[in-house]
């Protein structure tokens, strides 16, 4: 496996590689050499297996991730091969053409992450969600429970209280309360 | 595909003639398992109200409300779990994670509904048919979810400490600190039995996500000897713990102590700063201990001008001379009086009222007078000869050694009492080489002192000599003293309160010793206070009696901390003081 | 079992001369033509598995075009674990799958142990594996009723999911719950095996024994069987790679891809198992395949029973719950299910919460791509049948 | 009074249909669906009787509760014999089974099938997530509340309920139909407006029919 990473480093720049187990290896490429990359390791190196791939919202960096996670049957070990591309510009090829199964798996990213995949097939067809208004559900600054409790109603007449301010109210609710030197949050 | 393949299906046919699987009754015939996850049921007696189970639950399917007949208490919030099975999923998270093991599930899951309304219950409250089930999933202890042991302090072996008055407990490392600020539950019981009410939960949840200065905030708002309190504090709160129940509670005390030990004097000032708008209005305080001292401290915030008057050299009272360096290093008391002093507070040392200034010059020169004294005067052994020579009183003994004073004691002395006083004499006693004694009425599990200090006092070769009362000390014809005691039996109190000590009679034994301490109790000097305001003001059994601002029945004065309050430790003082300086500010306020 | 041997029969291969041109693989049609008819099938069809649907032309009884409409059963599982403590996740990873729950449990909670570095005892290993294993069994069983039903024979369902129902009726004595467990914690498992569970568990298993038996009289050895599934859905080995196929649908075309041999978990590499494969690739081999695993499975559990340490600790030390923060990383943990290569991805970031958990269901690409793929040309009434024989979960693909 | 009225008028008046194109708008109904008072008291007795006596649901697993279903219809709790069968289509059956939560695709095809279905109709709703969002309280693709889309009879508890849970429940809904208190439909018809408005406020892409039936 060591070998194959070296020879994959003279090939193209590796920007990260993590070995979290020995049948599990991660690696970080550019984002303009993964067709190459994916292509050579699917080819070459008998990564023949795509187990899947998905991407990963990195807001406070404004980068979403993407990873494609490999297998390969004579070596018994998993690469994922991760790329970094722009929040902003969120566009990245379209891989379907190395594996036919992968518009799947690139028309749910665009419906979750609003990544775009062109000329992907159907890339543009619902997928999961059906009537979806909002912006893409999987996004980090996608507030799901601010969105669940505006549309759908939740049932009323529910309420809770703090053990520590309900025995303050009850048993010492006199005593001094200032000053604040806390910045309130 | 062949003849074969036709014929083969048929020869199942003699399943027909097999006993069918159907169940004839279903509903009633299959109870769930002994450790199924049913409905759920609660010892209410058991539970406290700390609302694990509420912040465990993923589905916000538990409320914590107040039930009929339970009460609020200390050690209880009084408000009972409340379970929506319309968001529940059974999981028994709620139940693994109960710190009470009150909460359990039956094996009952029948449960039909017209309205989706009625699906909301208490456990326990609500009679349910499943409540006496015994069968269900209960907590087990093949696994915890919550760390049920305490991080190790790490102290000074017993026979290093015996030598030195160097502090004995280390203080928590940042790891430590951090692993032990994780186990805490955020349940906050523990607020309410502080009587200074300091936010526990908040501050350890600063020490775990490493914000020092938010902490330190937080430990100001309510208690400005939080240094000295993390070392000596008598932690009430830990005795509430909603860990206590099945572990041991959370080192509050030492997570305070941990956050003290993190800042620099010179650090506390810039992370607290405070903006006082000083108004021409005088608070006289007397007394320069915890309670005269935050009394003086959130005055000041207040703006008000303080002027404290001790009769000491120093400031601290009680905690600098009642308590030995080696629990409380007097640098962490000075850090604690540097910063209140910083804010403006003026402190007179060396002087005394009623020698140096009359209390009627100070009535008639402030606005408001506060006064917090220590308990200094000893009371008496109650027995022939205890004016003898060498017959000391413990709190004397202690204040001397803070002094520098390193008094020849002998070899062997006898320590009377049970009481942390008791204790720390006990324990001052060993490290300047002397063979200890402890002379108590009553068995040792009895003692009033902390249990730790006795075990300590133990680990570090005091003997102890419970359910013995000291009947009379005499001079022998060595010099030395020779006290004589007699054995006690305890008697079952027929009303049911704690045993009783009887003296067996004719049961008398006596030992020889250098130096025997007195510590069985001790009580305020209150000679200070002129005759004419003391008619006005109220005492009981010693105590000032005040309403809960600390305010006496003179208007103008105010009295807190152990000439107050019965549990007479520094973080009672430092409350009565918190609240007499709201009692101050409102009276000043109103008139 | 017998082994599976290479078949006797040809592949089937549809006569083409009525159909439509090809373009690019699919075939070409015209709506308004009046020659197609679209039509829905499911989501209320008792003829899909779960909740899916397919939108089918056919042209007569043929189907020409086929697509997958999956999201009915969309929960947002991804989404809700983000704002999720990591063990409150563990109550809602089992319900991705709903006939097999555990081997989600199992991804979830060795993906957490892996990044918290944490060791679980011997005797939870023990336990975990025995319990996927009595899951997969349960898994397999209602499968074949399903594949049984989806020809018509109703009467293997009742015996298969009434038999399933006495593995369940071991899994609530074990971990208090009849369908999710919620029985592998992060660190080891909620309680110890009850008593007398070994003695209960062979009679379990020696009932599911004479049942199989009688089902491969019945139904594997069945003229209509044969007759429906040979020839069925046909997956040639170089389509395997090519679409991601994974688990008995992969092994049944000549892959010799298990994730329990090819990267043992937990104590599987203490186990003896064989390689069950099959070269032949339609419906009826993968049925051999899922009948033969399900035979394996009983034999791992009695190897279990038999080796399984039976004092010991099942639960290691993990921190408070309510604190408890996992240095950053990423894993990606993978079991084998019913259905193949199951996974989690999971990343953290130093938090109390997970940063993003991917459910990699094993159906994934087998409901939609390969499905999509080998409906076409088939009749109508095999579609049932095919995408039984896939094996498709829709709530582990839409999660 | 002529608020009232204005009501009164409004629930004649034919359904707009506003979802469908021109050439759908001929092909389906937009009649309101009417509420059916009971007959003589001994006769609806009768009915009640045997309606509760044979109740035929309709096999749409809508959420994870169809899971339950399986065993409970085949030979181990043999629902058959308490006069309960599954049967594909909604035209042939009386009772909805909802299994659980329901997404938002799903709660479109709910309500189709709810509508198509034949009076006398009663719905179970199974599990947590019907009555107050159970553990998907907070997502974006399941509702909360079953109870605003379409009427409930009976609720089941649980996660999932047990087979046996099920079977108490339909216990529970032959007590009701008998005591003549099962009238969700009535109920949809008498509301109607109410519950089409809150589905047509999630179903944001409304193609259907505003009444299904």
């Amino acid at each position: 496996m060591e070998d194959f990473l070296n020879r994959l480093k003279q090939k193209v720049e590796i920007r990260e590689q993590i070995k979290q187990r020995d049948d599990l290896y991660f690696i970080t490429i550019k984002k303009e050499q993964t067709e190459l990359v994916l292509r050579y390791i699917k080819d070459n190196e008998k990564f023949k297996h795509l187990s899947f791939m998905q991407a990963v919202d990195y807001l406070d960096d404004s980068k979403f991730m993407l990873i494609y996670m490999l297998y390969s049957f004579s070596r018994k070990v998993s690469l994922g091969v991760s790329v970094f591309i722009d929040r902003k510009e969120a566009i990245m090829t379209s891989m379907h053409n190395i594996w036919p199964h992968l518009w799947q798996y690139q028309r749910e990213i665009k419906e979750m992450y609003g990544i775009d995949f062109p000329s992907s097939p159907r890339v543009n067809e619902d997928f999961i969600l059906e009537s979806w208004d909002n912006m893409p559900p999987m996004r980090r600054d996608f507030d799901t429970l601010k969105y669940s409790e505006e549309t759908y109603y939740q049932r009323p007449g529910r309420k809770t209280n703090d053990p520590k301010e309900y025995m303050r109210k009850k048993l010492y609710n006199d005593f001094v309360k200032t000053p604040k030197l806390r910045d309130d949050k | 595909m062949s003849l074969k393949d036709v014929l083969s299906p048929f020869k199942v046919w003699e399943r027909a003639a097999r006993k069918p699987w159907t169940v004839k009754n279903p509903i009633d015939e299959r109870k769930g398992s002994a450790n199924y996850r049913g409905f759920h049921k609660n010892d209410l007696e058991k539970c406290i109200g700390c609302g694990t189970c509420e912040d465990i639950c993923q589905n916000l399917a538990i409320d914590l409300v107040p039930v009929e007949n339970v009460e609020t208490n200390m050690g209880d919030s009084g408000l009972r779990p409340m379970i929506d099975y319309g968001r529940c999923c059974w999981c028994a998270l709620c139940v693994d994670v109960c710190p009470t093991g009150s909460l359990n599930m039956s094996n009952e899951y029948n449960w039909i509904e017209e309205e989706a309304e009625g699906f909301r219950f208490i456990p326990g409250a609500d009679k349910k048919s499943w409540d006496d089930s015994d069968k269900g999933y209960h907590q087990s202890d093949d696994i915890q979810l919550i760390d049920p042991a305490r991080i190790v302090m790490e102290e000074l072996e017993a026979e290093e400490r015996k030598s030195t008055f160097v502090e004995m407990v280390k203080g928590y490392s940042k790891e430590k600190a951090l692993l032990e600020a994780e186990r805490c539950l955020e349940c906050g019981i523990c607020v309410a039995r502080c009587p200074a009410h300091m936010d526990i939960p908040e501050y350890i949840k600063a020490i775990r996500e490493d914000d020092i200065e938010l902490a330190v905030k937080i430990l100001y708002e309510t208690n400005p000897f939080s240094a000295s309190c993390g070392r000596i504090c008598t932690h009430s709160c830990e005795e509430v713990c909603a860990l206590a129940h099945n572990g041991e509670p959370i080192a509050i005390r030492w997570l305070k102590r941990y956050i003290m030990d993190q800042v620099t004097p010179d650090q506390i000032k810039e992370i607290i700063t405070n903006n006082i708008q000083v108004n021409n209005k005088k608070i006289a305080i007397i007394g320069a201990g915890p309670g005269g001292l935050s009394a003086a401290y959130y005055l000041r915030l207040l703006g008000y001008e303080i002027s404290v008057y001790e009769s000491k050299t120093k400031g601290g009272g009680m905690l600098r001379y009642g308590i030995p360096e080696y629990r409380l290093p007097y640098d962490q008391l000075d850090k604690d009086i540097d910063y209140i002093a910083s804010l403006g507070v003026q402190i007179n040392y060396g002087k005394e009222i009623g020698k140096d200034l009359s209390f009627d010059e100070l009535y008639g020169n402030f606005d408001a007078i506060y006064f917090s004294i220590g308990l200094e005067k000893p009371t008496s052994l109650r027995c022939v000869g205890e004016d003898l020579d060498s017959v000391v009183a413990g709190v004397d003994f202690l204040r001397d050694i803070t002094d520098g004073k390193r008094p020849d004691i002998g070899n062997d002395v006898v320590v009377i009492g049970g009481g942390n006083v008791a204790m720390d004499v006990a324990r001052t006693s060993i490290r300047l080489g002397a063979n200890v004694t402890v002379l108590y009425r009553r068995r040792i599990e009895d003692m009033p002192a902390d249990l730790e200090e006795i075990t300590e006092a133990q680990e570090e070769n005091v003997i102890f000599n419970p359910q013995s009362l000291q009947t009379k000390i005499e001079k022998a014809k060595s010099g030395r003293l020779l006290l004589q005691w007699n054995n006690m039996k305890m008697v079952e109190d027929p009303e049911g309160d704690r045993p009783k000590p009887i003296p067996i009679e004719g049961d008398l034994e006596s030992k020889e010793f250098d130096t025997i301490f007195s510590a069985i109790g001790q009580k305020a000097d209150l000679s200070f206070i002129s005759e004419k305001y003391e008619e006005k003001m109220k005492f009981k059994w010693g105590k000032a009696v005040t309403n809960q601002f600390g305010q006496t029945d003179i208007p103008k004065v105010f009295a807190g901390g152990d000439v107050k309050n019965w549990t007479a430790d520094a973080v009672s003082a430092i409350a009565d003081g918190h609240s007499a300086a709201k009692g101050i500010d409102e009276f000043l306020q109103k008139r | 079992m017998k082994e599976i041997s290479k078949s006797k029969y040809k592949n089937y291969v549809a006569d083409r001369s009525k159909y439509p041109l090809l373009k690019d693989g699919k075939p070409e049609f015209d709506l308004n033509s009046h020659m197609f008819t679209k039509i829905w099938q499911g989501p209320q069809h008792p003829g899909v598995t779960g909740n899916m649907s397919l939108e089918l032309v056919i042209n007569g009884d043929e189907v020409i075009d086929c697509k997958t409409h999956v999201g009915y059963l969309h929960r947002a599982f991804e989404k809700l674990m983000e704002r999720r403590k990591f063990m409150q996740c563990f109550p809602i990873v089992c319900r991705i799958c709903v006939p097999e729950p555990d081997t989600n449990e199992y991804c979830f909670s060795a993906g957490i142990e892996e990044l918290a570095g944490i060791d679980i005892p011997e005797k939870a290993k023990w336990i975990r594996t025995l319990n996927l294993e009595m899951s997969r069994v349960a898994s397999f069983l209602m499968w074949i009723g399903g594949q049984a039903g989806s020809l018509g024979m109703g009467i293997i369902g009742q015996w298969t999911v009434t038999m399933r129902d006495f593995w369940l009726d071991l899994f609530e004595e074990m971990s208090g719950g009849r369908i999710y467990h919620m029985y592998m914690i992060p660190g080891g498992v909620r309680k110890d095996l009850p008593e007398g569970f070994e003695l209960r568990v062979k009679k379990v298993i020696k009932q599911t024994r004479e049942l199989l038996v009688d089902i491969e009289k019945s139904f594997l050895n069945n003229a209509i069987t044969k007759s429906r599934l040979q020839g069925l859905g046909f997956i040639p080995p170089e389509m395997v790679e090519e679409y991601g196929i994974v688990g008995p649908t992969a092994r049944a075309s000549g892959k010799p891809f298990d994730v329990r041999q090819n990267n043992p978990y937990l104590v599987y590499d203490q186990l003896v198992m064989k390689m069950i494969t099959s070269d032949v690739g339609d419906a009826y081999a993968r049925t051999l395949v899922r009948f033969a695993e399900t035979i394996l499975s009983i034999d791992l559990i009695e190897q279990i029973m038999h080796k399984m340490p039976k004092t010991g600790k099942i639960q290691a030390k993990i921190p408070n719950v309510l604190n408890w923060k996992i240095p950053a990383g990423q894993t990606y943990i993978k079991a084998e299910s019913t259905r193949g290569e199951h996974g989690f991805y999971i990343i953290t970031d130093g938090s109390k919460y997970p940063r993003r958990i991917f459910v990699r269901g094993a159906s994934y690409t087998h409901a939609i791509s390969v499905l999509e793929k080998l409906a076409v040309n088939i009749s109508i009434s095999d579609t049932a049948a095919l995408m039984v024989s896939l094996h498709t979960c829709p709530p582990e693909i839409e999660r | 009074m002529e608020k009232k009225d204005i009501n009164e008028v409004e629930k004649q008046m034919n359904l707009a249909n506003d979802g469908l194109s021109d050439k759908e708008k001929t092909l389906f109904s937009d009649a309101r669906p009417q509420v059916v008072p009971p007959v003589h008291k001994i006769f609806e007795n009768f009915r009640n009787w045997a309606r509760a006596q044979s109740l035929w649901m309709l096999a749409f697993g809508t959420g994870c509760g169809a899971i339950e279903l399986r065993p409970l219809m085949t030979s181990r709790y043999d629902m058959s014999r308490y006069g309960i069968a599954p049967r594909p289509s909604p035209r042939q059956s009386s009772v909805f089974i909802i299994g659980g939560y329901a997404s938002l695709k799903t709660i479109k095809r709910i309500v189709r099938s709810y509508e198509q279905m034949q009076g006398p109709k009663f719905v179970i709703a199974l599990g947590s997530c019907t009555i107050n969002g159970g553990m998907y309280y907070d997502s974006y693709y399941t509702i909360n509340r079953i109870d605003h889309y379409i009427p409930v009879d009976i609720y089941v508890t649980g996660c999932m309920p047990r087979p046996e849970s099920l079977l108490a429940g339909f216990n529970k809904l032959k007590e009701r139909i008998r005591a003549g208190r099962a009238d969700g439909m009535n109920k949809y018809a008498e509301n109607f407006d109410w519950y089409k408005k809150n589905q047509k406020r999630i179903i944001k892409d409304w193609n259907m029919p505003d009444y299904n039936w």
